[in-house]
C-alpha cells in the first residue's frame, strides 16, 4: 500500500514514512545505544574502580600507573580520543595477533602510510560476515567508552574514599581488620553515598556521549536522525521533504529527556537507600518528611 | 581485687617512657603504663592532659615519637624515619586482641547497630555468624538496646549510642580493652551496670585500661590508678591510697573539687 | 582478496546516499556493482565517516573508498586512484532568488567545513562561513546568515530544480579534478583490476549510461 | 620559515590576526602546533567564562532545588533536567535556530548568532545545570549538625548559608566539580564541531586539528597534539582547582589529607 | 538559690503537654516545664528517655506533634498538617534569644576554634566584630581553652571541644540557655567551673534547661529538677525534696545507684 506515497493521504502517508526500512535502522539503533550504555556503564565502573585502587595503592608503579591513567585520559576531550584512539586500537590489537599467528611475515608491517598485517590476523577476518565486523565495531566502542569514562570513575571514586570520615576507618583498624577488611567492609560502603552524586552526573554525561558513537564506526540514532533529517529531493527518495532536522532532533531530545528522567528515579531511589537513616541534612530532611 | 599480678607471667600491656607530638605541640612526656592480666588500670587527669592520646598510641592508631610498647612480653617493632609500626602483622595480632571505646563513639555509620556489633567478629575473627549474632544480641541486652539492634547509629541517642560502643568493643571478647570515657553519656543507672560489667571481665581475667572523670568510678572498679598532668604522670598508686592519701598538689586540687560537692 | 569491502560515506547524493530501504544507493552504487561484476569479485559495502575516511582505508578496515572522492595531489600522495570514472564536476553557487547580483568577493560565503570549496572561499577573500553538514549550509542561505553557499554542482543542481527561494549562479569554479576510487598504494593488484573493469566500462559506453541516469555532469 | 616565524604568523590566526590563510602543503609540525595551540584560546575563552558565570548560577541553582518554595524549587528542578537531560549538540542546535529567529524579531540578537556569544550562552546554561545539580547533592550531603548548630544559634538565610552551609557543601563537591570544570572545558570543543559555524578559519584547537587531519589523512599528529594541549590545560585546572581543595580542607587532622611534604604529587 | 519566679512576668520558657514521635516510635508523651527568668531547670533520666528530644523540641529544631511552646509568654504559631511553626521570623527571635550546647557539640568543623565562638555574635546579632573578639578571648579563657584560639575543632581533645561549645553558647549572651550533658567530657575540677558559670548566669537572671547525669550538679545548681522516665514526667520539685525524698519508687531506683557507689 506505500507504493506510491503521492496517492495517499496524511496519516497513511506518515505511517508509511515512519516504517520505511531506513527508519528501521533509526529503531534499531536505539537498541544498539542502550546496549552499549548497559556494557560500558559496568566496564567504566570496573575500569574506574581499577584505577581508583591502583591510585591509592602501596606498591608505587601500580600507583603511578593508576595516577597517570586517571590524570592523562581524564584530560583528553572525548571526541579527540575517539578520532584517533579506535584506529590505533585496532591497529594495537591487529599488530599484536600478527606477531602471535604470523611470526615468520617477511613484509613489513608499516608500508608507507599503510598498515598491513597478514590476512589471518586480521581482526576480524577479511572473510567474515558483515555481523561479525559489526560487533567487533561495536565491541571496540565499549572498550573505547569504557576506558575513557573509566578514568572519569576512577577519579570520582577515589575522591569518594577520601571523603569517607577518617574515625570511620580508624575504628576498623582498632578492631583488628586488615587494610584489605577495612577496604572492603567499611571503606567500600560507605564511599558510596559520597561517590553516588558524581557517578550520576558520569551516568548523565555517559548518555550524552553516545552522538560520538558514530565517530567509533557506530551507526547510532543521532546519525540515522541526521540522515533522516536533512532535506530530501523527488529523485532520491518516494517521500521527498525539506530540512526535518528540527523535527527529528525534537524527537531525539524527548528520547534523551526520558531516558535521563528514569535513570534519575533510579539514582534517586538508590541514594534514598544509601543515605537511609544517615547524619547528614538529606537523611534528614528524608526523617523528616517520613 | 579480683586478681593479683603474678611475676611470671609478663604484662599484658605494657608501656614505657613513651613520648608522642602533634607538629610542635608534646602531649605526652614519658609515660609508663604496666598492666597484668586481670588488672583494671584508670587513667584520670583534666581535659587535654592526654588521656585519649595514650590510649590511641596504645592501640597503634597514633605513632608515637620514643618509646617502648609491649604486648604479652612482645615488643612492638619499629621503622622508618619517623618511625611507624614495622610488620603488619603484628599490628593486626596485637589489635584483634584488644578492643577499644572511642570517647566520640565513631559507630559505622552505614551499619545498623546488629551489625555494627557482629562485623569485626565475623570478618576479623572469622567466627560463626549465627554464633556472632546470638552473641552480640546478648550483648546488646545486656547493656539495655536489645530493642535497638536495627535501627543506624544517627537514630540513637548519645546514651544508646556509646553503650552500642561498648557491646562493640566486649562482643570480641578480647584480652584486654580500653575504654576511653565509656560512661561519660550514662546516668548513674546505667553506669552502675558498666561497673558491674568491668568487673566481670576483670573476674574473666580481661585486662583494662579505662580513662575516665568518673573517681567514684575510678576509685570502684580499678586495681591501679594513674594521675595524668600535662602528658607526665604525676602520680600513681592503688585507688586507696591515691585518692585517701594525694601526695602531689595538683592531685590534691584536682581531687579538692570531686569533695567539695 | 575474498571479499572487497568497499568504503562509503551515503551522504552525498547523487553519488552515494541511503535510500528509503536503508541501503547503499545511488551512482556509485551501481557502479560498483557492476565494476565488481566486471573483476569477478565479491564486494561488500561500508559506510564510514567522511573525516577518517582515509585514515580507515590504510588501517584496513575496507579495501577501496568509492565516495565521490576527487583525485588531488594531498589525497594522491597518501593512497592510490584508479583512473577516473567521472569528469571533473564544477562548482556553483546557490543564492537566494532575487539576490543573484551580489558581489561574491565581499560576500559571506557557506560551504561545508574541511573541503576543497571552504579552502577556495578562504583563498578568494570572501567572508568564510563554516558548517559541519552540507544541509546546514543551505539553510544558512534561506535564513540569510550566509549570502551564497558554494558546492558541488551535482550536489545542488537537484535543490535548485526543486524550484523553491534557491536560484543557480551563472559563475562556476573548476576546484577538484574527476573522480575517482582510492585504494591503499600497497594494493596494486585491486587497482588494476578496477581499472581495467573501468577502462572496460568506459569503451563500451555503459559508463556514460550511468552518468547521464545519475545527472552526474558531463560524459567521457 | 622558522618556527618563530610560523609562531608570529599564524599565533594568533584563531583571532583573525596574522596570515590570513590556513597553510596548505608542506604542513610542518610545528605549524600544527601554533595553529592548534592557537585554537586553543577559543577553548579557553569560552572555557573560563562559563566556569565563572556557570558557577554562580549554578549556585544559585542549587539552592532553588533545596528551597522550600514550590516555584523555585520546580523552576530550578525543571531547568537541570532540560539541560542535563539532553546531549550538548541538540543544545547547540536549537539554540542557534532559536537565536536566529530571535535576529529576525529583534535584530539586537543577532550577536548570538556568532559562537563567541551564543555559544557561550548555551555552556553557561549547560554547565550551571550540571554543577547545580553536584551542588544540591553536596548540600544534601552536610553534617546535620553542622545546620542544626546554626539554626540553633539563629542563622538564617544568606549568612546561614554563606557562613555555614556554603563552605561545607564546597568541600563535598570539590571533587565533582572538578570532575565537570574539565568536562566543561572538553564541551568547548563542540562549538565549532557540531554547533556553531566557523567564520573565516578562526575555530577552536579541534577545528584546527580536524583541518590538519584532513589536509594530511593522517590523525595521530594533529590529534594527540591536541590531547597535549587539553592535558596540560588540564593538569592546570586540577592545580588550581587542588589549591581551592586543600583550602577547603585546611581543617582536617593532618594524617586525613594527603601528604603532600613527603611524596610530591605531580599527578592526582 | 538566687531568684525567685515574679508571678506578675510571664515565663521565658514555657512548655505545655508536649508530644513527639519519630515515626512510630513515640518519644515525649506530654511534658509540661516552665522556667521564668533566672530559672534554673534541671532535666534528669536515663538513656533513651527522651531529654535531649525535648531540648531540640524546645528550641524547634523538631517539630513537635502536639502542645503548645511559650516563649516570654508568646506561643509558637505552628501551621500545616504535620505541623510546622509557622513563622519563620518568630523562630529567628526565639532561637537569638537561646543558645544550645549540643549534647555531640557540633562544633562547626571548617572554623578554628575562635571563628566558631565568633561567628554567630558577629553575623546573627550584627554586632561589632571587635568587640565580639575580645569578649569570645574572655569566655575561652573562662573555660579555659584561650590557648587554643586558632586551631580547628578536629585538634582538639573531647573535654576542649565540649568547652568550646559551652563559650559558643555564651558568647551569644542569650536570655535563655539549654545545655544538653554540658560537662560530661569534663573532669570534676572542670564541672566545678562549669557550674560557677551556671551560677553565675542565673545571677545574671539568664534562664537554664540543663540535661545532665550527673547528680550532684542537678542538686547543685537547679531551682527545680524534673525527672523524666519514657518521655513522661515521673516526678519533679525542689532538688532538696527530690533528691531528698523522692516519691516515685522509679526515681528511687534510679537514685539508688548514685548513692549506692
Ligand atoms: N533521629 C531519630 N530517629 C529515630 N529515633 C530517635 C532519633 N533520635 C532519637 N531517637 C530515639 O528517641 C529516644 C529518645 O532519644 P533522646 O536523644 O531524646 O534521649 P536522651 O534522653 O537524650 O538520652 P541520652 O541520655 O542517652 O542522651 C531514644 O529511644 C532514641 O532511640
Ligand atoms: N589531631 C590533633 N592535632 C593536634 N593536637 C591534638 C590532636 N588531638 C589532640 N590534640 C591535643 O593533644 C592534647 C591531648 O589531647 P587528648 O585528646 O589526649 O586529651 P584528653 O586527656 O583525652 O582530654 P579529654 O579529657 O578532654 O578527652 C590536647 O591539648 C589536644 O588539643
Ligand atoms: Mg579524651
Ligand atoms: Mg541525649
Amino acid at each position: 500500500m506505500c507504493t506510491d506515497p503521492s496517492q495517499l493521504d496524511q496519516f497513511s502517508w506518515l505511517a508509511c514514512y515512519l516504517t520505511t526500512p531506513k527508519h528501521m535502522a533509526l529503531y534499531w539503533s536505539v537498541g544498539t545505544v542502550l546496549s552499549l550504555l548497559a556494557i560500558t556503564a559496568p566496564a567504566a565502573l570496573l575500569f574506574g574502580f581499577g584505577g581508583a585502587t591502583s591510585a591509592r595503592s602501596r606498591i608505587t608503579p601500580l600507583r603511578w600507573f593508576g595516577k597517570g591513567y586517571i590524570a592523562i585520559v581524564r584530560g583528553v576531550p572525548d571526541i579527540a580520543f575517539f578520532l584517533f584512539f579506535v584506529i590505533a586500537l585496532d591497529q594495537g590489537f591487529e599488530w599484536i595477533r600478527h606477531q602471535v599467528k604470523c611470526p615468520d611475515w617477511p613484509d613489513p608491517i608499516r608500508q608507507g602510510n599503510d598498515f598491513i598485517v597478514c590476512a589471518a590476523a586480521k581482526m576480524p577476518l577479511g572473510t567474515a560476515p558483515q555481523w561479525v565486523h559489526e560487533t567487533y565495531g561495536f565491541f571496540l566502542a565499549v572498550l573505547t567508552f569504557a576506558i575513557v569514562f573509566g578514568a572519569f570513575a576512577a577519579n570520582v571514586l577515589y575522591g569518594a574514599m577520601r571523603s569517607v570520615p577518617h574515625a570511620q576507618l580508624e575504628t576498623a583498624a582498632a578492631y583488628g581488620m586488615t587494610p584489605r577488611q577495612t577496604f572492603w567492609r567499611i571503606l567500600v560502603p560507605q564511599m558510596w553515598v559520597y561517590a553516588l552524586p558524581g557517578l550520576g552526573n558520569l551516568w548523565m554525561v555517559l548518555i550524552k556521549a553516545t552522538p560520538l558513537l558514530f565517530l567509533l564506526g557506530v551507526e547510532d540514532i543521532v546519525y540515522w536522525a541526521r540522515e533522516l533529517g536533512g532535506a530530501k529531493t523527488a529523485r532520491f527518495t518516494d517521500y521527498p521533504h525539506a530540512d526535518w532536522r528540527m523535527w527529528y532532533f525534537f524527537g531525539l531530545l524527548v528520547f534523551y529527556l526520558l531516558f535521563t528522567r528514569v535513570s534519575e528515579v533510579v539514582l534517586d531511589r538508590l541514594m534514598k537507600r544509601l543515605t537511609h537513616g544517615q547524619a547528614t541534612v538529606g537523611g534528614e530532611a528524608q526523617r523528616k518528611a517520613a | 581485687m579480683p586478681s593479683t599480678p603474678k611475676p611470671t607471667e609478663s604484662p599484658v600491656i605494657e608501656i614505657r617512657d613513651l613520648h608522642k607530638r602533634y607538629g610542635d605541640l608534646e602531649v605526652i612526656k614519658g609515660v609508663d603504663v604496666t598492666a597484668h592480666r586481670g588488672d583494671v588500670v584508670s587513667l584520670i587527669g583534666s581535659s587535654g592532659s592526654g588521656k585519649s592520646t595514650l590510649l590511641r598510641c596504645a592501640n597503634l592508631l597514633e605513632d608515637s615519637q620514643k618509646g617502648d610498647i609491649l604486648f604479652n612480653g612482645e615488643p612492638v617493632r619499629w621503622s622508618g624515619h619517623p618511625r611507624r609500626p614495622a610488620d603488619p602483622s603484628q599490628i593486626l595480632r596485637i589489635r584483634t586482641n584488644l578492643s577499644m571505646v572511642f570517647q566520640q563513639f565513631n559507630l559505622w555509620a552505614h551499619m545498623t547497630i546488629l551489625q555494627n556489633v557482629m562485623e569485626a567478629p565475623v570478618t576479623v575473627l572469622g567466627r560463626d555468624r549465627d554464633e556472632v549474632e546470638a552473641a552480640a544480641r546478648s550483648y546488646l541486652d545486656k547493656v539495655g538496646i536489645g530493642d535497638k539492634c536495627d535501627v543506624y547509629p544517627a537514630q540513637l541517642s548519645g546514651g544508646q549510642q556509646q553503650r552500642a560502643a561498648i557491646a562493640r568493643a566486649l562482643c570480641m571478647e578480647p584480652q584486654a580493652l580500653l575504654f576511653d570515657e565509656p560512661t561519660s553519656a550514662l546516668d548513674p543507672e546505667l553506669e552502675q551496670e558498666v561497673v558491674k560489667v568491668i568487673r566481670e571481665l576483670a573476674n574473666e581475667g580481661r585486662t583494662m585500661l579505662i580513662v575516665t572523670h568518673d573517681m567514684k568510678m575510678a576509685a570502684d572498679v580499678s586495681d591501679h590508678v594513674i594521675f595524668l598532668h600535662q602528658g607526665k604522670i604525676e602520680e600513681e598508686g592503688a585507688p586507696d591510697t591515691l585518692f585517701g592519701a594525694p601526695k602531689s598538689e595538683r592531685l590534691q586540687g584536682f581531687l579538692a573539687s570531686t569533695m567539695a560537692v | 582478496h575474498s571479499v572487497v569491502r568497499m568504503g562509503t560515506e551515503g551522504a552525498y547524493p547523487p553519488y552515494n546516499f541511503i535510500n528509503d530501504a536503508g541501503q547503499v544507493d545511488g551512482f556509485e552504487r551501481e557502479l560498483g556493482d557492476e565494476l565488481c561484476k566486471r573483476a569477478e569479485l565479491t564486494c561488500e559495502w561500508v559506510t564510514n565517516e567522511w573525516d577518517s575516511i582515509i585514515p580507515n582505508l590504510v588501517s584496513g578496515n575496507y579495501d577501496t573508498i568509492i565516495a565521490g572522492m576527487s583525485i588531488t595531489a594531498e589525497r594522491d600522495e597518501v593512497i592510490d586512484f584508479t583512473q577516473n570514472y567521472t569528469q571533473p564536476d564544477p562548482s556553483a553557487y546557490l543564492v537566494m532568488a532575487g539576490n543573484e547580483g551580489v558581489a561574491l568577493e565581499g560576500a559571506v560565503i557557506a560551504a561545508q567545513t574541511n573541503t576543497i570549496q571552504a579552502s577556495f572561499v578562504a583563498e578568494m577573500g570572501a567572508t568564510l562561513l563554516e558548517f559541519a553538514s552540507p544541509d546546514e549550509t543551505i539553510a544558512a542561505v534561506r535564513n540569510g546568515e550566509a549570502d551564497a553557499v558554494l558546492a558541488d554542482k551535482s550536489f545542488l543542481t537537484p535543490i535548485a530544480d526543486e524550484g523553491g527561494d534557491l536560484v543557480m549562479l551563472e559563475r562556476e569554479e573548476l576546484i577538484g579534478g574527476g573522480v575517482g576510487m582510492g585504494l591503499r598504494e600497497s594494493d596494486g593488484e585491486l587497482k588494476e583490476k578496477f581499472n581495467a573493469a573501468i577502462q572496460s566500462m568506459k569503451d563500451d559506453g555503459s559508463l556514460n549510461t550511468l552518468i547521464a541516469k545519475w545527472e552526474i555532469g558531463a560524459a567521457f | 620559515m622558522s618556527c618563530w616565524e610560523t609562531l608570529a604568523d599564524y599565533g594568533l590566526r584563531s583571532l583573525g590576526y596574522g596570515e590570513r590563510l590556513l597553510p596548505r602543503d608542506e604542513l610542518t609540525i610545528c605549524q600544527q602546533v601554533v595553529l592548534i595551540g592557537s585554537g586553543m584560546l577559543w577553548n579557553i575563552y569560552f572555557g573560563v567564562l562559563s566556569v565563572i558565570v556557570g558557577f554562580m548560577l549554578a549556585t544559585a541553582v542549587a539552592l532553588g532545588k533545596a528551597s522550600q518554595s514550590a516555584l523555585w524549587r520546580k523552576l530550578s528542578e525543571w531547568f537541570i533536567f532540560l539541560f542535563r537531560g539532553s546531549p550538548l549538540f541538540i543544545q547547540f542546535f536549537f539554540a542557534y535556530f532559536l537565536f536566529l529567529s530571535l535576529k529576525s524579531s529583534f535584530p539586537a540578537a543577532s550577536v548570538f548568532t556568532s559562537a563567541w556569544s551564543g555559544a557561550l550562552v548555551v555552556l553557561i546554561l549547560n554547565t550551571a545545570a550540571y554543577s547545580g545539580e553536584i551542588f544540591y547533592g553536596a548540600l544534601m550531603s552536610v553534617p546535620k549538625g553542622d545546620i542544626e548548630a546554626a539554626d540553633a544559634y539563629g542563622f538564617k538565610g544568606w549568612s546561614k548559608f554563606r557562613k555555614i552551609t556554603w563552605p561545607t557543601m564546597l568541600r563535598l563537591a570539590w571533587p565533582a566539580y572538578t570532575n565537570e570544570a574539565i568536562f566543561l572545558f572538553h564541551a568547548t570543543t563542540l562549538v565549532f564541531f557540531s554547533g556553531f559555524p566557523a567564520r573565516q578559519q578562526q575555530g577552536d584547537a579541534l577545528y584546527y586539528a580536524s583541518y590538519f587531519a584532513d589536509k594530511t589523512f593522517n590523525p595521530f599528529i594533529p590529534y594527540p597534539i591536541l590531547a597535549g594541549y587539553f592535558i596540560l590545560l588540564t593538569l592546570i585546572i586540577i592545580t588550581l582547582f587542588g589549591i581551592v581543595n586543600r583550602r577547603l580542607n585546611r581543617h582536617l587532622p593532618q594524617n586525613d589529607r594527603p601528604r603532600l611534604k613527603l611524596k610530591p604529587r605531580l599527578l592526582r
